[in-house]
């Protein structure tokens, strides 16, 4: 045998790891980060809708989160993307003229309360996006519902954007309405085109439905979420509104508004289907995917509120670890189910 | 609270034990005097709580009324003297029968000015808000149809937005004059008519309970107060506060 | 018919007993590691408020216009000594029922959901069908967020909780995000 | 349990901080969360708290001998709900407006376990000086967590301190904090702050049945007995 | 609706994965004869069941096809020596599993001819079916297919239960591995052979061969020999692994679920690999035991990938040698395929009778190492054959809840690895499940143990 072969049989380079020794072409890693480059038409729209303060908003809150992970977090956490896609998230739920010390803070208390006290990536229950947003919410009301008017021009910046951390900007700021708050409040609707091509007010990311649905096509296309979730959440919202709007259709808006108004799609499509909180199997995806539907439908139709997006898919998350129970997969060979 | 108490009753276990634990372990004592003990207890308890309470209630008494009273002279605009009517059987009437349930009978209170004349009734209402029931009260000219203030008793809406409906003076202020039924419109949509009240910004459902807790009070009893204010109601025999 | 579902819905969610006026707060801390035991404790639960709720109606109505500051004192007296009662009578009754719910029975009666529920309905001046639908609405608010913080923390379980967290700290957060999450509930119903 | 042998301060200063009825044990969370909005509805509460504490404390340890072991935990209750109708009438006599703000939650001091448990724990097995000692170390303890509490949310949430405002007017209050949410938040950074400096010290963190369920024993009732062994029907709640 | 779903279902199973199939390397190479190397080591523990009895002492000398080892006990078979020489020892060599084991080396012989002794080949349509079987047993055969079970456990169906169909398992459905579809295209007539035999053995009329669609020459050729007086079927299923799992086989072809903890039998069938099949022909058709098989030696890290016929107990290093060595960039080698197959870290480790292949791999295809938190994303569940739910059962395995494991169904994984070919966070699923059911079977059998050292009766408490 030459010494050519006998080099190349060297045993010891060789490296011993478990089976299976093929990986599949998933990593977590370019799943975050495939969601954030999905993210940034949203922003470019956001930006292009609102003016620079869009920018500003989102980089606040993104800033807020990474931070808040890359001080509590474990060492390294930044790199697999979710606390930016955190931050991300949380400031497209954000109206463009809220100030950017809120935005810093809804990231951080995100990550904090929302995520790394359970443990860090993959181990919270409740979207961290959406715990940041829903603590904004709850302490700052005014402040996150002021909706700037869109389509003032780029350069413009918008309400409070520069106020000093822990004080209210005062900024008199041209104000309009979401379709939802016009719904509810005024009886008054949004014309269809509008709300698909978001020119009409609202947060920064839940305005362009279309954009939202590219988006969300492409990650369902790469397996990059359940599609099952936004699609039973739509169906539900367009089934329960047809309904209820041919029953009485002075009282209630029709399907097509309530899937294209308010935060449904970014939520659908961005919150609801974070992998993290959202249940793992797919008959759960279903159930979870209807019953955050019909919380919209009862919030935005019956509760005090104009939006409900938001809380539906908190209190379905809370209702995850339930629903995973019950919907665990039958055993090959057997009629019992994997987890009881 | 359990977090830290050993007999919390979480675990199954821990009400079996508690089960256990009921077993009498101490040396018995006989009944007539457990009983005897608890009676003793009971009886010196009553006896130090009926003298608080009799102590304390006048007070308390004192206390209800005069807010009471302060609000009806604040919706009605500061009459010279109040006075409850009771709805017995229909009407509203100053000295109901005796059998009749003043307790919980509906009422108003009719304010008088110094000449005697009936200004206005104030109307204490209640309904579901934004967060939990709110109470008002709001005075009301059954002549004009105008209502003439209104006050927020009670009320759990949402601090810094919905209880601007008791904080927010302009709000507070709308309510005076402005004609029944009244219309909630949004700030500075309105078209200037005298039914109109400007909602607050970012607490649309506080003020709309406020406008319905009102137009479905009225619409209630508008009949009887009506009824009662062509029947001339009289001032009490000396000016004062409610009884 | 409206102003009673409102009773329901609001103790059950836009005013939940535990999440909102942190009534039953002891059950729910101490008590929610495992689903099975929430439910049941969630039930037995109802079962105590509804008692309550028809104790203090009776009392209210016939009892307590002559002397209110007995209030307080009949109230613990007499649901602890009626539940306690009910008890027995379920023990000799029904073993399995007992088994199921019994066991938590004294442990429930003076729970501060119990008096709250009885202290709520009177100075609402509930009556007694309005009371019933008030006990069972908070009854089915308590359930509900008892086996919720109980699925919810048989999940953290598995998770890598940081040690500061342990100490009751994450179970605080977790009820804080859920009463955050029932904000959404405000208003239901109202307008 | 052989009971230790405690000096007066200790027990007196073990209530305040080191065995906080709030803080480390987590009892009387209810009024903790529902009336801490503001630093005045927090101080009135645990001065109510207090009062009713200290008084039942001191009846129970005068009749000890007197009150049968059957009936002791009844006995205990009527002491304390008598104390509690007191403290509610008195205030809506002397305070109204306070009285209004803590609303049922008055009411609601007498299944604060807290109270009860002292008196099974303490009180009812000690001398008359020692029972009070004990009791205004708790009730101080009370006190002083409630206040911390009370001092956060409404500083936070309302950019003042007992009424008076801290920033001007331009502070944009977090409304959340005086809602129940930020209840539940304040309490639990509470709870995480005290388990930080405890890990920081060195000091292993309060065992408690977190989170593989094994509920691991805090002495409650400190030297003298928890409350596991005579109390264990001893009624609680929060 | 049910028969709908299973006419969907014909020709697979739910679940799965889809890993690139590499097949191309190898499918297209003849099986080519390797030479004697100048040892050989034969481990007496090749196969599932009791390790063979050592029959040889240091110093002899032994013809190839002559037995080195004994059966011991019924599951268990001889072992034999494949090639002849003279045994230079019996010592702890390597064991492709990792461990040691005693094994007897044996120097070749390099001036034999290496022409096995003369032997009677039987005339099986004279035998019954016991003899059969004790032919089976007695030539060593086990499962070429890579868990190495003797093949004459299977030849004897339980008392009372009918076996309906054979299942002849040709999906070979790891990457890389091509040696059942050169024998099915090279050696058609054998197969069918061995299938005449056993479906006598088993009283049986019917026989399902099961390939997978990415060999359809195997199909056609096997298709076109199908003798006219038996009941054969081919069935072409879709490409997926684990196809070749008993399991996902039965289930594929019959539709039927195997029930949780029991045999193929249970469903009346009998699975048996294809080589396994060709190797009971071959007893029958020249007398000889299994000496050899046919190996793939494949992968990105060979220099010449190849399929070749190896002499039982060739070292690793003679073998990927005559295949060219390795590349330099080869970071794995692997017995069996890439999916299931056994890491190697020691060259000198022989083939054994399970060995399907050899697979290099390099640090291209190696699997990144950082492992990230669960997320949740559920792609082990629509991953996992046999549905169980792999995200969960890891985090359990995390925090060493193996009772609750069991609860949820930890012993019907079968550690096929898809849960880990899929998991975006690196997680080693599939190695953590089979730790734990390590755990698990060692406390089930101290549980046993301790209950009969309590005695009968005595263990009650217990």
């Amino acid at each position: 045998m030459s010494a050519r072969l006998e080099a190349a049989l060297h045993a010891g380079r060789l490296e011993l790891v478990a089976s299976p020794h093929l990986k599949g072409p998933q990593s977590t890693v370019r799943i975050m980060w495939t969601v954030v480059a999905t993210l940034v038409p949203v922003v470019a729209m956001a930006a292009w809708s609102f003016g620079l303060s869009a920018l500003l908003v989102i980089a606040a809150a993104t800033l807020g989160a990474v931070g808040t992970e890359r001080l509590f977090g474990q060492g390294g956490s930044l790199a697999d993307g979710s606390a930016a896609l955190t931050g991300l998230l949380l400031g497209l739920t954000l109206p463009a003229g809220v100030p950017l010390w809120m935005a810093l803070l809804g990231g951080a208390f995100g990550i904090g309360f929302g995520k790394l006290l359970f443990g860090g990536l993959g181990q919270n229950v409740f979207n961290p996006a959406l715990v940041g947003r829903a603590f904004l919410q709850a302490a700052f009301p005014i402040a996150l519902t002021t909706w700037p008017i869109p389509g003032q021009g780029w350069s413009r910046w918008a309400g409070d954007t520069f106020a000093l951390p822990l004080l209210s900007g005062g900024a008199d700021a041209v104000t309009g309405a979401t379709p939802l708050g016009l719904m509810k409040f005024e009886e008054v609707s949004t014309p269809f085109r509008e709300l698909f091509l978001g020119t009409t007010g609202g947060s920064l990311g839940e305005t362009s439905a279309l954009l939202i649905l590219l988006g969300g096509a492409y990650l369902a296309y790469r397996n990059y979420l359940n599609w099952r979730i936004p699609v039973s959440i739509l169906a539900v919202v367009a089934g329960l509104s047809s309904a209820i709007h041919a029953v009485d259709p002075a009282g209630f808006p029709g399907a097509p508004f309530m899937l294209f108004s308010g935060g449904l799609m970014l939520g659908a499509v961005y919150m609801a289907t974070d992998m993290v909180t959202s249940p793992v199997t797919n008959a759960g995806a279903w159930l979870y995917g209807a019953g955050i539907g019909a919380l919209v439908v009862l919030i935005r139709l019956w509760g005090g509120l104009p939006e409900g997006v938001m809380y539906a898919i908190l209190l379905m998350n809370a209702l995850v670890p339930f629903i995973d129970r019950a919907t665990q997969p039958r055993v090959f060979g057997t009629g019992r189910r994997a987890a009881t | 609270m359990s977090a830290s108490l050993p007999t919390v009753s979480g675990t199954p276990e821990a009400p079996r034990a508690a089960e256990e634990g009921r077993v009498p372990v101490v040396p018995h004592t006989s009944s007539p005097r457990l009983v005897a003990t608890l009676a003793v207890a009971g009886a010196i308890a009553g006896l130090v709580l009926v003298l608080v309470h009799q102590w304390t209630e006048p007070r308390i008494l004192e206390h209800q009324a005069r807010v009471l009273d302060e609000a009806v002279v604040e919706v009605l605009s500061g009459p010279s003297s109040t006075r409850t009517f009771f709805l017995v059987d229909g009407a509203f009437t100053a000295e109901p029968p005796a059998a009749a349930d003043t307790a919980s009978a509906d009422r108003v209170y009719v304010g008088f000015d110094a000449g005697g004349a009936p200004v206005g009734v104030a109307l204490a209402a209640a309904e579901p808000g934004f967060q939990d029931v709110i109470r008002l009260i709001f005075g009301y000219d059954p002549a004009g149809g105008a209502v003439l203030g209104m006050k927020v008793l009670e009320s759990k809406e949402t601090p810094g937005l919905g209880d601007k409906i008791e904080k927010d003076s302009s709000f507070v202020a709308e309510f005076r004059g402005v004609v029944a039924p009244l219309l909630g419109v949004k700030q500075g949509a309105g078209s200037g008519g005298d039914d109109e009240i400007d909602m607050i910004t970012g607490a649309t459902i506080s003020s709309r309970a406020i406008i319905d807790i009102i137009n479905h009070r009225l619409e209630a009893v508008e009949a009887d107060v009506q009824a009662l204010w062509r029947s001339a109601p009289a001032a009490p025999s000396m000016a004062g506060g409610l009884p | 018919m409206g102003e009673l579902l409102w009773i329901f819905v609001s103790a059950m969610l836009v005013n939940n007993f535990t999440l909102v006026l942190f009534l039953g707060l002891c059950p729910f801390l101490g008590v929610s590691a495992k689903v099975g035991t929430a439910v049941r404790m969630g039930a037995a639960n109802v079962f105590v408020l509804v008692i309550t709720s028809l104790t203090a109606s009776f009392l209210n109505a016939f009892v307590l216009v002559h002397a209110p500051y007995l209030r307080l004192i009949s109230f613990i007296v007499v649901i602890a000594s009626l539940v306690q009662i009910v008890e027995m009578a379920i023990k000799k009754l029904s073993p399995t029922l007992f088994r199921e719910l019994g066991i938590f029975l004294p442990l429930i009666t003076t729970n501060c959901a119990i008096l709250g529920l009885a202290i709520f309905q009177t100075n609402r001046g509930y009556g007694a069908l309005e009371g019933l639908f008030f006990a069972l609405g908070a009854g089915a608010g308590l359930t509900l967020a008892l086996s919720l913080m109980a699925s919810i923390r048989e999940r953290v379980e598995l998770s890598d909780v940081p040690a500061v967290a342990r100490n009751m700290g994450l179970v605080l957060v977790l009820a804080g995000t859920l009463s955050l999450a029932f904000m959404g509930f405000a208003g239901l119903f109202t307008s | 349990m052989s009971p230790r042998v405690t000096t007066p301060s200790e027990d007196f200063l073990r209530g305040v901080w080191r065995e906080n009825p709030v803080l480390v044990q987590l009892l009387g969370l209810c009024p903790a969360l529902a009336v801490t909005n503001t630093v005045a509805n927090s101080l009135a509460m645990g001065i109510a708290t207090f009062f009713v504490l200290t008084g039942s404390s001191l009846l129970v340890s005068l009749l000890k001998s007197w009150i049968p072991k059957e009936v002791r935990i009844s006995a205990y209750i009527l002491i304390i709900a008598t104390f509690v109708t007191m403290a509610d009438m008195l205030l809506a006599a002397l305070v109204p407006d306070i009285h209004k703000a803590l609303g049922a939650f008055i009411a609601l001091i007498v299944v604060n376990c807290m109270i009860l448990g002292r008196q099974e724990a303490f009180a009812s097995k000690r001398p008359v000086g020692r029972a009070l000692l004990d009791a205004f170390g708790t009730g101080l303890g009370f006190i002083v967590a409630l206040f911390m509490m009370g001092t956060v949310r409404e500083v936070l949430g309302n950019g003042s301190f007992l009424g008076v405002p801290l920033f001007g007017d331009a502070f944009e209050p977090w409304i959340i904090m005086i809602l129940p949410p930020g209840g539940f938040f304040t309490l639990g950074l509470l709870l995480l702050v005290f388990a930080w400096w405890e890990e920081r010290k060195d000091v292993p963190v309060h065992p408690r049945h977190w989170p593989h369920g094994v509920t691991v024993t805090v002495d409650a009732g400190g030297p003298g007995g928890s409350p596991a062994g005579a109390g264990v029907n001893a009624p609680r709640s929060d | 609706m049910i028969t709908l779903l299973d006419g969907w279902l014909k020709g697979g199973f739910r679940h799965g994965v889809h890993p690139p199939d590499h097949k191309e390397a190898t499918a297209s190479h003849p099986i080519r004869r390797m030479p004697f190397p100048d040892e050989i080591v034969l481990p007496l523990r090749q196969h599932a069941g009791a390790p063979a009895r050592l029959l040889v002492q240091p110093g002899q000398r032994v013809e190839r096809g002559d037995k080195v080892g004994e059966a011991q006990g019924y599951v268990s078979v001889p072992i034999h020596a494949s090639a002849s020489g003279t045994v230079t020892g019996v010592d702890w060599w390597p064991h492709p599993d990792g461990s040691q084991a005693e094994a007897v080396r044996i120097a070749v012989d390099p001036h034999s001819a290496q022409i096995p002794r003369p032997r009677l080949v039987p005339r099986w349509d004279d035998l019954n079916p016991d003899q059969v079987r004790d032919a089976v047993k007695d030539a060593g055969v086990v499962g070429l297919g890579g868990a190495a079970f003797p093949t004459h456990v299977k030849l004897k169906p339980p008392e009372g239960m009918a076996v309906e169909t054979l299942l002849v398992n040709g999906a070979e459905c790891e990457p890389y591995l091509t040696s059942d579809h050169r024998v099915m295209l090279e050696h058609p007539e054998r197969v069918h052979f061995g299938i005449r035999i056993m479906m006598q053995c088993l009283g049986t009329s019917r026989a399902v061969i099961g390939v997978e669609r990415n060999k359809p020459d195997a199909v056609a050729r096997l298709r076109a020999t199908i003798p006219d007086d038996l009941d054969i079927e081919v069935i072409a299923l879709r490409v997926k692994y684990p196809q070749g799992a008993e399991k996902m086989l039965i289930k594929a072809v019959t539709g039927r679920e195997v029930p949780s903890g029991k045999l193929p039998i249970h469903v009346g069938t009998v699975v048996q690999n294809v080589g396994s099949i060709a190797a009971i022909a071959e007893i029958f058709e020249t007398g000889y035991p299994l000496i050899e098989r046919i190996v793939t030696v494949s992968g990105p890290g060979v220099v010449r990938p190849s399929n070749l016929l190896v002499p039982v107990g060739t070292k690793l290093r003679d073998v990927l040698a005559f295949c060219g060595g390795l590349t330099p960039d080869a970071r794995e080698v692997l017995m069996g395929g890439p999916m299931m197959g056994a890491p190697q870290g020691d060259l000198d480790a022989p083939v054994l009778k399970g060995t399907s292949g050899i697979v290099v791999l390099t640090a291209a295809e190696a699997k990144p190492t950082r492992v990230h938190p669960c997320i949740s994303c559920g792609h082990c569940l629509d991953a996992c054959p046999v549905f169980l739910n792999p995200s969960l059962l890891g985090k359990e395995a995390q925090a060493g809840r193996y009772g609750d494991m069991v609860e949820h169904h930890l012993m019907d994984c079968m550690l096929c690895g898809s849960c880990s070919y899929v998991c975006p966070s690196n997680i080693p699923l599939s190695q953590m499940f089979a730790l734990a059911k390590g755990a698990v079977r060692r406390e089930q059998q101290r549980a046993k143990e301790a209950a009969a050292a309590d005695g009968p009766g005595g263990g009650k408490a217990a």
